[in-house]
């Protein structure tokens, strides 16, 4: 048997890396994404305060912490049976578009930027953000400026922007100040212009380029999945609120349901060669690694809400929806690749969204809590940048935590990340081609997810470095490829 | 670090046979030997004697030690000998420890258990000697002279024995006239004699005392500082008549068209603007009550300055804020009745002739309203039923107060008979729960009242009080019979409870004495230092302590005078050095613990600060203190936890 | 002498009291027998004892207060209740006697039936003195 | 010359590495000035590059995460032998953070998969790549390798991570630097204190806290004062209480004892006395799941100890 | 547990436990000699961090003395003593140490009788858990 | 339209009818629309003072959580026996463990969240303000000169007690505001003998007799009660001789001043006659 290792380094501070196995004669017999670590949240939850969680769940994943945060947040609001107030409902809405913005601002840029904005030549040296940056230092600089405001939003509202503080159940902290609002306004404002700066460059830098149009069309990045979203009842993407929809890899409604219900038609299945589970949809059941329309294997994130809205809920992002729409010929699409493209989108009206909100004339009020009832259980449903984030408790009587269930966007993207190293991987060994550009297409491939194997894993920022050793079945080191 | 230079001694007693029969003490030396640090341990016979004495002070200066331990008996036999025995051999007293071994050791264990665990005692020590510093005790002066709040009895009788003594005083009072409650009352029991007749010539002395100042119409504003050396603000209200130039004519108060309820009363009779409280007032002058003169500002009646042939009205008079340094003081503000108001089954204060005790005692006194005579309320009939309800508001917890309030039973037995004296052919009604009787005398009165005056005393609480016509109906129990009884009174008298006077907690609050739940100061020990407030140079007197009858005020009055006394008479006030300590540098200010101070001691701006002289070296609050910025001289937690390992560590005792 | 109640340390910790203490939830050694209960009792002189008395006797540990007619007599105005200076709510304890004895089969108190009374008085009555 | 730097993340959430990025334009001026030998997060130095770094090649090491699995240790103990200075960088590698409170949550595995659990390899052929195996309990850095300095938070507030750049590109990080403030959030806090007694103990959720009066003052769990300054206490003012990231003073000890000390110190039920005692346990008890509250960063660090020997009482039992 | 022989810290507060304690040797009053004593000045002066030392330097148990209610010589130390205690011992009963372990006794100077009795319990309590440590350490 | 869910209980629906009618008349002349509770079930009557008798707090608490299911925070009542009992269960739940004891007993209903307050018909009218009764007050009650007599459930036990239990002042200020005299008279707090009347009527009558005799003393023309128990025996067992006081409900009372029912015949002749 011989054996290829995608190992992050040293495979340890990787947390993820993927295993590739061929057998004698060079055929794919399997290859897997094995994440290496484990924390536990679950575990360590029980016991605990439930309003807590949002503080606590949210060191699952200090890139997304925001959504780890209203997740918990809505889930002990259903826990307690509480109405949030308008104000506070605003608060966290507009908490929230700010954080997507600039968690999708930093994938676009520091992250994915390196490969979408610099030539596929370039060197390993500079293909970072220092790399960007230096090329695009205009742009850098308004993106550090643009950056730096959402973060101000953050702050504002959620006390901290990495760990913020201010969701509780049935509300949040305290009231905004009308002061607050004018700061919002004005942060607001700048990133509707970044987003619309963002749409010029991609059109004009990005696009136009022939290595990217293939790569959106490349048949080893066409993985046909089905989606799961949140909508609003427009059926627009709605990233705090809404019904989870799940639509079929031919693009048919599975089901539209308030987050609880959703849970509980989404299985999890485990292998004992990773820390990470792998969730399905039960109408299909685990049917095993592979994709389809029998198949249970779902996707999320920013490509899957485009996939199962039907419009989008601002005017700037609907005008690149539908040029999105146009370039792919209709829904569903299923291009890897295509998950940038929709974080462009989603940047756009989430800019417009923190705008909208900033204005809304409640967002002052001063009632933030609702009442609580006796604590239960409840699930909380939000979509992380990366996608859906379903956090699942059951409180006792004295509020404390007794079980706790978390389902984080990379999870539910676990089956189709290693499914699409899969198909790059046969890909690699059917042109029994080794070199580093193509190795840089299996990098590129489950970086498109964005994926932040959030309890997990750690691939930001900008590029995930990779090896790839080929070793006989002797275990002899025969090849040993660095990007 | 210190224990690296350290030089410690160890001094093993035998105690004669005490320890050294129990203990193998040449081991407990030889061991402690063994310790880093310790340069010198040896045993000795009786280290407490002089020879032993005079070993240790040699080993002091031959191996030039810089902590001793002498492991003996109790600290409390002998910590100060060998501390001052280190002291003439030029080591700080503070680095001195003593381990015991004897009564924690030698005489309540055997065999080799006994040994080992005096080694690790000692070994203990070694540690925490090894963290001592070397400590001073504070010294401070003592300002002599003393100030007094509250000019009723218990307040005069502390004024004159502190005066007495040859130290200045300064008297406080609120009100007018110094007397208090003592002044409003007819016969005082168990004797009868005359209140005001027993209370005006002390009156009459403190006026008349040089070493006392009496401040009336004023009040404590601030109180700084601390034992010894406290700064007082009093503010003096204007009275808008010059004492000096007041001969008491009285053509003022004749001429003033005002009438407002006359405290000294109770409201029952009415006085003018400018009045005198009642005739023997000290300071003796007239007040003008600027509240209620129709004529300060503006000008618009000023009749009495008219007629005054003394011009002694000055209506330009100021509130005036005195300063003053004083070394102690005591509180003696005194008590208030309990409002009828509060007692909604009694009629909430409502019924007319449903009166207090006090105001029963203006009735009774021939100096009072009606002079004397036993007339109601509500038409100035006199009254031939009258009920007297015991425990209204007391022992009440769920209502009212919880408390006995002490004096009710029996100036409710002297009410009754004095009632009986004034009205022959009327009858009383005692209704009571208990009867509490227990002073000189107390008790054969009480029968007196119920034997010779035929008082019917019924042992049950009312439930309700209301008036229906002319009469005040009351309805009640007699337990004894088991039988609801209804008596229609023509008055009811109410033995409200004793509250604290108003604004005792404000004053309080102020020195820093703690109240009690029910308002009353409460004393730094109730057994054992009754007389003292928790603040160190403040004592208390009186009612304000709890409730108290005439002669357990004065008692206590005096009491509190001879600790003013004793402590204005020492020359410098010393203070033991083992006290809390702030380091600043790690104090956030957060202020955690200043509340733990039962003595108030520390005081918390941008960082906490403790009054060493205040300290008294509990610790709590270091043990509060979260940030680790509080410590303890020569208990620091870097000690206690060494203290710990030494006694812990597993390493061979040798026994 | 033959007393009519002997004191014991077996009496004062009976089961009864403690039965009664339980079911009223009351502490019936708060009473200090000051009678503000039996003073506010409208009923009171249609009771062999008084309020005050009932308690007495539990606190004595004497049973048979069982037999005696003033739980069957309390209305449950609660007058007593409200005005005790001890916080014992003594409606509570008339309540524990009347369950004590029902729950034994007692049923002292005689319905006298008119056609005039209206359901709220019946099952108000019923309420308290049936099983 | 340029400071050769090094960053590493072992068990943590990411926000570590983030929170760079929140130095905002100043980030900028920053990296021009550093050599960065090995960051995961930002260049391609990989494992092979570092073990052939001669000894104490690196002037500054920075760890963040928790020491959670076997490859965690080996990798700081590698980092370790090639710096000069090494220094916990964030909650988890200075006390444990979150992710330590596992420790207190025994076989936790079983929760997370249910039971039957066992890390294997994918192909039996190849028994090695099973993921690496967990270390027994989770382990703040210093418990692993002797740790220089740190920049303690969850994560570091911009402020203190600029504070570190400035020392450490002038050659100044001291032995045992904390680069936060010696005195307590208390210091920084705006809100006002009051007579401080804690009269009850109420959790975040059940009030809307005044805007201006102290948190501990209404009732609130605030580990401000025993919890070391540096944020400008961004939580109080956020109305929500402190929760410890910056970790205990230099005196304070174990700040869950510590603050556990002055909680029952503060609490008072009226009068103090024998009378009160039900009622102030009553508020004693109202402090739910203490050791979620009191140790949420620091339980690796300080509760370790003790639970290990209850866990090793109960093998005992066992 | 044959052989058993717990270690135990006392810290006592100099106005009542350590004088109960003194009381006791006056007396003549023999009891178990395993815990040594560290006299404080007030019960209020122990940290809960010192009674978690002490167990994790070796003890097997903590006494803390203290005056009774009412009877404090700094009027309000004890009080805050056994609610530190009271919260302390939740903590470790939490972790899955015995509370047990911990004790807070109230000893007046004059109960001699009452502070042998207090540490025979103790160390009879403590030899009935068993040892918190293994044989040998820490120390 | 403001909506106000109501629990009418046993005796409105049967002898005190007219209570109902004229009450609920009243409170839609003040601009609130009256919803009755569905499937209300017995309130219990009187409360159960026994500590282990948990059977009796269910019926009252099924119908906190009839009203819950209507999404009402408050559940007005008219009868005092059953503000009495309803509140007195709300309270008792208030406890967490009694409440889960109490929802184990429910069957198909969900559970009790708590969050229900009971108010009583004179709570509701102090609350929406004197102000505006006297504003609706036409033509107002003309000084009738009304003693209000509480009894015992709407002010014992103090805590559910709508007013000073000794000392009450919330009809009063209710009869002054609709334009009345109100008159205090000692008795008003005392108890009537309730249901007594079953088991000793004779008791009853002397209570009766005392409390009209305290009323008429202090000058009432009318008394006033809002607890149908009361009113049957104020009216119906009064002994020989007492005073000729008439008797009404406050509902009534109300109806009259605001005009939505016209003063009844032998009302209007007994205290029109002085006047």
């Amino acid at each position: 048997m011989r054996k290829i290792v995608i190992d992050p380094i040293t495979r340890l501070e990787g947390h993820g890396k993927i295993l590739i196995y061929l057998d004698e004669e060079g055929r794919l017999r399997d290859a897997v994404l094995q994440v290496p670590e484990l924390r536990g949240f679950e575990a360590f939850c029980r016991g605990r305060r439930g309003e807590e969680m949002p503080q606590i769940t949210e060191r699952i994943c200090g890139v997304c912490p925001e959504a780890h945060h209203l997740a918990s947040a809505k889930a002990l609001d259903a826990a307690f049976h509480a109405e949030v107030p308008k104000a506070a409902r605003l608060q966290r809405e507009l908490f929230y578009n700010a954080y997507i913005f600039s968690d999708h601002l930093l994938h676009l840029v520091f992250l994915g930027g390196p490969d979408l904005l610099l030539p596929e030549d370039v060197g390993k040296a500079e293909r970072n953000v220092l790399g960007v940056l230096q090329r695009f230092p205009e742009l850098g600089r308004q993106v550090v400026a643009g950056r730096a405001q959402a973060q101000r939003i953050l702050e504002l509202i959620g006390g901290k922007a990495i760990h913020p503080v201010f969701a509780l159940p049935g509300g949040v902290a305290q009231p905004l100040s009308e002061e607050a609002r004018a700061t919002l306004i004005t942060a607001a404002e700048s990133l509707v212009a970044l987003g619309k700066t963002m749409i010029v460059v991609f059109h004009e830098e990005i696009l136009p380029r022939p290595e990217f149009q293939a790569l959106l069309l490349a048949e080893e990045a066409w993985l046909p999945t089905h989606y799961m979203g949140l909508v609003d009842e427009g059926l627009a993407p709605n990233f705090y609120d809404g019904q989870v929809r799940a639509v079929s890899a031919q693009g048919e409604e599975i089901f539209r349901l308030p987050g609880a219900e959703a849970l509980s038609r989404i299985g999890e299945h485990w292998e004992p060669w990773t820390y990470v589970k792998f969730p399905y949809l039960v109408d299909f059941g685990w049917q095993g690694f592979r994709a389809g329309p029998d198949s249970g294997i779902y996707r999320v994130g920013p490509l899957a809400r485009l996939n199962v809205a039907e419009r989008m809920a601002t005017p700037l992002a609907q005008e690149e929806y539908e040029r999105f729409l146009d370039f792919f010929g209709g829904k569903p699409v299923h291009a890897t690749f295509a998950y940038h493209w929709a974080r462009l989108i989603e940047m756009v009206q989430a800019a417009e969204s923190v705008l909208r909100l900033a204005q809304e004339p409640e967002l002052t009020g001063t009632e933030v809590r609702g009442k609580l009832g006796q604590p239960g259980e409840g699930v909380g449903v939000v979509e992380a940048a990366r996608g859906t984030l379903f956090h699942h408790y059951v409180l006792n009587p004295q509020g404390l935590v007794e079980r706790a269930n978390l389902i984080v966007a990379t999870t539910h993207n676990a089956p189709g990340i290693g499914l699409s190293v899969k198909h790059m991987a046969a890909a690699l060994v059917e042109k029994g081609r080794l070199d580093e550009a193509l190795l840089n297409r299996v990098e590129m491939a489950f970086r498109a997810y964005d994926p932040c194997l959030a309890c997990a894993t750690h691939v930001w920022p900008g590029r995930t470095p990779v090896a790839v050793e080929i070793y006989d079945a002797q275990g002899k080191l025969l090849h040993r490829l660095e990007n | 670090m210190p224990e690296t230079r350290a030089r410690i001694g160890v001094f093993v007693c035998h105690c004669g046979k005490n320890i050294a029969g129990t203990v193998d003490v040449a081991k407990v030396a030889e061991q402690a030997a063994r310790i880093p640090g310790v340069v010198y341990a040896t045993h000795y016979e009786y280290m407490c004697s002089d020879p032993g004495q005079a070993l240790l002070k040699r080993a002091i200066r031959e191996h030039r030690l810089t902590g001793v331990v002498v492991a003996a008996c109790s600290p409390t036999m002998h910590e100060d000998t060998f501390r001052k025995a280190a002291e003439e051999a030029g080591l700080n007293p503070y680095l001195v420890e003593i381990a015991n071994i004897r009564e924690q050791v030698s005489w309540v264990h055997s065999g080799p258990a006994a040994t080992e665990k005096a080694v690790r005692v000692t070994r203990t020590m070694v540690a925490k000697v090894q963290g001592n510093r070397a400590l001073r005790p504070a010294e401070l002066g003592v300002v002599r002279r003393a100030l007094v709040v509250g000019g009723g009895i218990a307040g005069i009788q502390a004024a004159l024995d502190i005066a007495n003594a040859g130290f200045d005083v300064i008297l406080v009072e609120r009100s007018p006239s110094i007397g208090g409650h003592m002044a409003q009352l007819s016969e005082t029991f168990p004797t009868l004699d005359c209140s005001q007749c027993i209370l005006t010539p002390k009156m009459v002395e403190v006026a008349r005392h040089p070493r006392i100042r009496i401040l009336a119409y004023s009040e404590v504003e601030e109180v700084s500082g601390f034992v010894g050396n406290y700064r007082v603000r009093i503010r003096k209200k204007p009275t808008f008549v010059d004492p000096s130039k007041c001969n008491l004519c009285g053509e003022c108060a004749r001429v003033c068209p005002v009438r407002v309820p006359n405290e000294f009363d109770r409201g029952l009779s009415t006085r003018t603007a400018i009045y005198i409280p009642f005739p023997q007032a000290i300071p003796s002058t007239y007040t003008l009550d600027v509240q209620n003169c129709l004529g300060i500002l503006p000008l618009r009646c000023g009749k009495c300055a008219e007629v005054c042939e003394a011009k002694a009205i000055d209506f330009d008079m100021h509130e005036e804020i005195l300063e003053e340094e004083v070394g102690a003081i005591v509180l003696a503000t005194g008590y208030e009745l309990y409002p009828k108001e509060a007692m909604a089954e009694y009629g909430y204060g409502t019924v007319p002739d449903v009166i207090d005790g006090l105001e029963f005692e203006r009735l009774l006194s021939a100096s009072g309203p009606t002079r004397g005579e036993i007339r109601r309320p509500s038409d100035g009939k006199v009254p031939k039923e009258v009920v007297f309800i015991q425990c209204s508001g007391s022992r009440d917890p769920e209502h009212h107060k919880p408390y006995c309030s002490k004096i009710c039973c029996m100036y409710t037995a002297k009410h009754a008979l004095l009632y009986r004296h004034a009205v022959p052919d009327g009858q009383a009604y005692v209704f009571y729960i208990d009867i509490r009787a227990g002073g000189k005398d107390y008790e054969e009165f009480v029968n007196r009242a119920m034997q010779e005056e035929r008082i019917l005393y019924i042992r049950g609480k009312v439930a309700k009080v209301f008036r229906e016509g002319d009469k005040v109906v009351v309805w009640g129990v007699d337990t004894l019979t088991g039988k609801r009884v209804e008596v229609r009174a023509d008055l009811v008298v109410l033995a409200q409870a004793v509250v604290p006077s108003p604004g005792t907690a404000e004053l309080a609050r102020k020195l820093r004495v703690a109240c009690g739940s029910e308002g009353f100061l409460r004393e730094a020990h109730p057994k054992l230092r009754p007389l003292e407030a928790l603040t160190a140079g403040v004592f208390l007197a009186g009612a304000a302590q709890g409730p108290k009858d005439i002669p357990e005020s004065v008692a206590q009055a005096s009491g509190a005078a001879a600790k003013v006394i004793a402590l204005l008479s020492a020359p410098k006030l010393a203070h033991a050095p083992e006290v809390a300590e702030v380091n600043e540098e790690l104090c956030s200010g957060c202020g955690i613990c200043a509340p733990q101070c039962p003595y108030g001691a520390i005081s918390v701006d941008e960082v906490a600060h403790v009054n060493e002289i205040l300290c008294e070296g509990c610790g709590t609050c270091v043990a509060a203190c979260p940030s680790g910025a509080m410590t303890f001289r020569n208990v620091e937690d870097e000690q206690v936890l060494r203290m710990v390992r030494a006694a812990l560590e597993v390493a061979d005792v040798g026994v | 002498m033959a007393a009519e109640l002997r004191l014991s340390r077996e009496n004062l910790n009976a089961p009864f009291v403690r039965k009664v203490e339980e079911l009223s939830g009351q502490n019936v050694f708060a009473c200090y027998q000051c009678g503000k209960c039996s003073a506010s009792c409208l009923f009171a002189e249609h009771m062999d004892l008084l309020p005050n008395q009932v308690v007495r006797l539990v606190q004595l540990g004497d049973e048979g207060v069982m037999g005696a007619r003033a739980p069957w007599v309390c209305a449950a105005c609660l007058a007593c209740s409200v005005r005790c200076p001890r916080g014992v709510d003594v409606a509570r304890i008339m309540e524990a006697l009347r369950q004590l004895g029902l729950r034994r089969g007692l049923t002292p108190v005689e319905l006298r039936l008119t056609p005039d009374l209206p359901q709220i008085a019946l099952v108000g009555a019923m309420r308290k003195v049936t099983p | 010359m340029k400071l050769k730097l090094a960053v590493y993340w072992t068990g943590s959430c990411g926000g570590c590495d983030v929170s760079f990025l929140e130095l905002g334009p100043g980030l900028l001026d920053v990296l021009p000035q550093l050599e960065i030998v090995f960051w995961p997060a930002l260049v391609d130095a990989k494992r092979g590059d570092l073990e052939k770094l001669p000894s104490r090649s690196i002037d500054v090491a920075l760890v963040n995460g928790v020491i959670r699995t076997a490859e965690n240790k080996e990798m700081v103990e590698l980092l370790r032998e090639k710096s000069k200075q090494l220094g916990a960088y964030g909650a988890c590698a200075h006390l444990g953070g979150v992710p330590a409170l596992a420790n207190h949550a025994p076989g936790f595995t079983e929760v997370v998969f249910g039971p039957g659990f066992r890390p294997a390899s994918p192909w039996p052929e190849a028994p090695e790549d099973a993921p690496p195996a967990l270390l027994p309990e989770a382990l703040p850095l210093d418990e692993v390798v002797p740790v220089d300095f740190v920049v303690p938070g969850c994560p570091p507030p911009a402020g203190l991570i600029a504070r570190f750049f400035q020392a450490a590109l002038s050659g100044e990080v001291q032995a045992g630097q904390v680069f936060a403030e010696d005195k307590a959030l208390c210091e920084e806090c705006p809100r006002t204190r009051e007579e401080r007694r804690l009269t009850r103990i109420v959790r975040p959720h059940e009030v809307v806290p005044d805007p201006k009066t102290c948190l501990l003052d209404q009732g609130m769990v605030c580990l401000g004062p025993v919890t070391r300054g540096g944020c400008q206490a961004a939580c109080p003012q956020a109305g929500m209480p402190c929760t410890g990231c910056l970790g205990p003073t230099p005196k304070a000890g174990d700040p869950a004892l510590a603050m556990l000390s002055a909680l029952a110190s503060l609490v008072r039920a009226g009068e103090e006395g024998e009378d009160a005692f039900p009622q102030e346990n009553q508020i004693l008890d109202s402090l739910v799941d203490p050791i979620g509250t009191l140790y949420k960063y620091a339980y690796a660090k300080y509760a370790r100890p003790l639970q290990r020997l209850a866990r090793r009482r109960e093998e005992v039992r066992a | 547990m044959s052989g058993f022989e717990p270690r135990v810290v006392a810290f006592l507060c100099r106005w009542c436990a350590a004088a109960g304690a003194d009381l006791a040797g006056t007396n003549r009053l023999q009891y178990p000699p395993h815990a040594i004593p560290i006299r404080v000045n007030c019960s209020g002066r122990v940290e809960p961090q010192w009674v978690v030392e002490a167990l994790k330097a070796g003890a097997d148990g903590v006494l803390i003395g203290g005056c009774h209610p009412g009877d404090c010589h700094y009027v309000v130390g004890n009080y805050k003593t056994r609610r530190r205690v009271y919260l302390l011992r939740k903590v470790l009963e939490e972790m899955g140490i015995e509370p047990e372990r911990v004790r807070l006794e109230w000893v007046s100077a004059t109960e001699g009788g009452r502070f042998a009795q207090v540490m025979a319990e103790f160390v009879a309590e403590l030899k009935r858990l068993g040892p918190l440590h293994e044989p040998g350490g820490p120390g | 339209m403001n909506r106000l869910v109501y629990f009418p209980g046993c005796a409105l629906k049967d002898q005190a009818q007219g209570y109902e009618a004229a009450t609920l008349a009243a409170v839609q002349a003040l601009g609130y629309a009256v919803q009755e509770l569905p499937r209300w079930n017995c309130c219990g009557t009187v409360y159960a003072l026994a500590q282990d008798d948990l059977m009796r707090h269910v019926g009252p608490v099924r119908n906190l959580i009839r009203a819950q299911e209507q999404g009402a925070t408050e559940l007005l009542t008219l009868c005092a026996m059953c503000y009495n009992t309803l509140s007195r269960s709300a309270l008792f739940v208030r406890n967490p463990e009694n409440l889960r004891r109490i929802n184990a007993f429910m069957d198909e209903e969900e559970d009790y969240r708590g969050g229900v307050r009971v108010l009583h018909l004179v709570q509701w009218l102090a609350e929406i303000g004197p102000e505006r009764l006297a504003r609706a007050a036409n033509p107002g009650l003309q000084g009738l000169r009304i003693g209000a007599y509480y009894g015992c459930t709407l002010l014992r036990p103090k805590e559910v007690a709508v007013d000073h239990p000794e000392k009450p002042e919330i009809m009063e200020g209710i009869l002054a505001a609709l334009g009345a005299e109100p008159v205090l008279f000692p008795e008003r707090v005392e108890c009537c003998g309730a249901y007594l009347a079953v088991t000793r009527p004779e008791a009853v009558r002397l209570r009766v007799g005392s409390i009209l005799l305290s009323a008429a003393h202090h000058g009432a023309e009318l008394v006033v009660t809002a607890c149908p128990l009361c009113h049957f025996n104020l009216r119906e067992r009064r002994p020989l001789g007492a005073p000729r006081l008439p008797v009404a409900y406050l509902g009534e009372v109300l109806a009259w001043a605001l005009g939505t029912q016209p003063i009844p015949e032998e009302i209007a002749r007994t205290v029109g006659v002085r006047r």
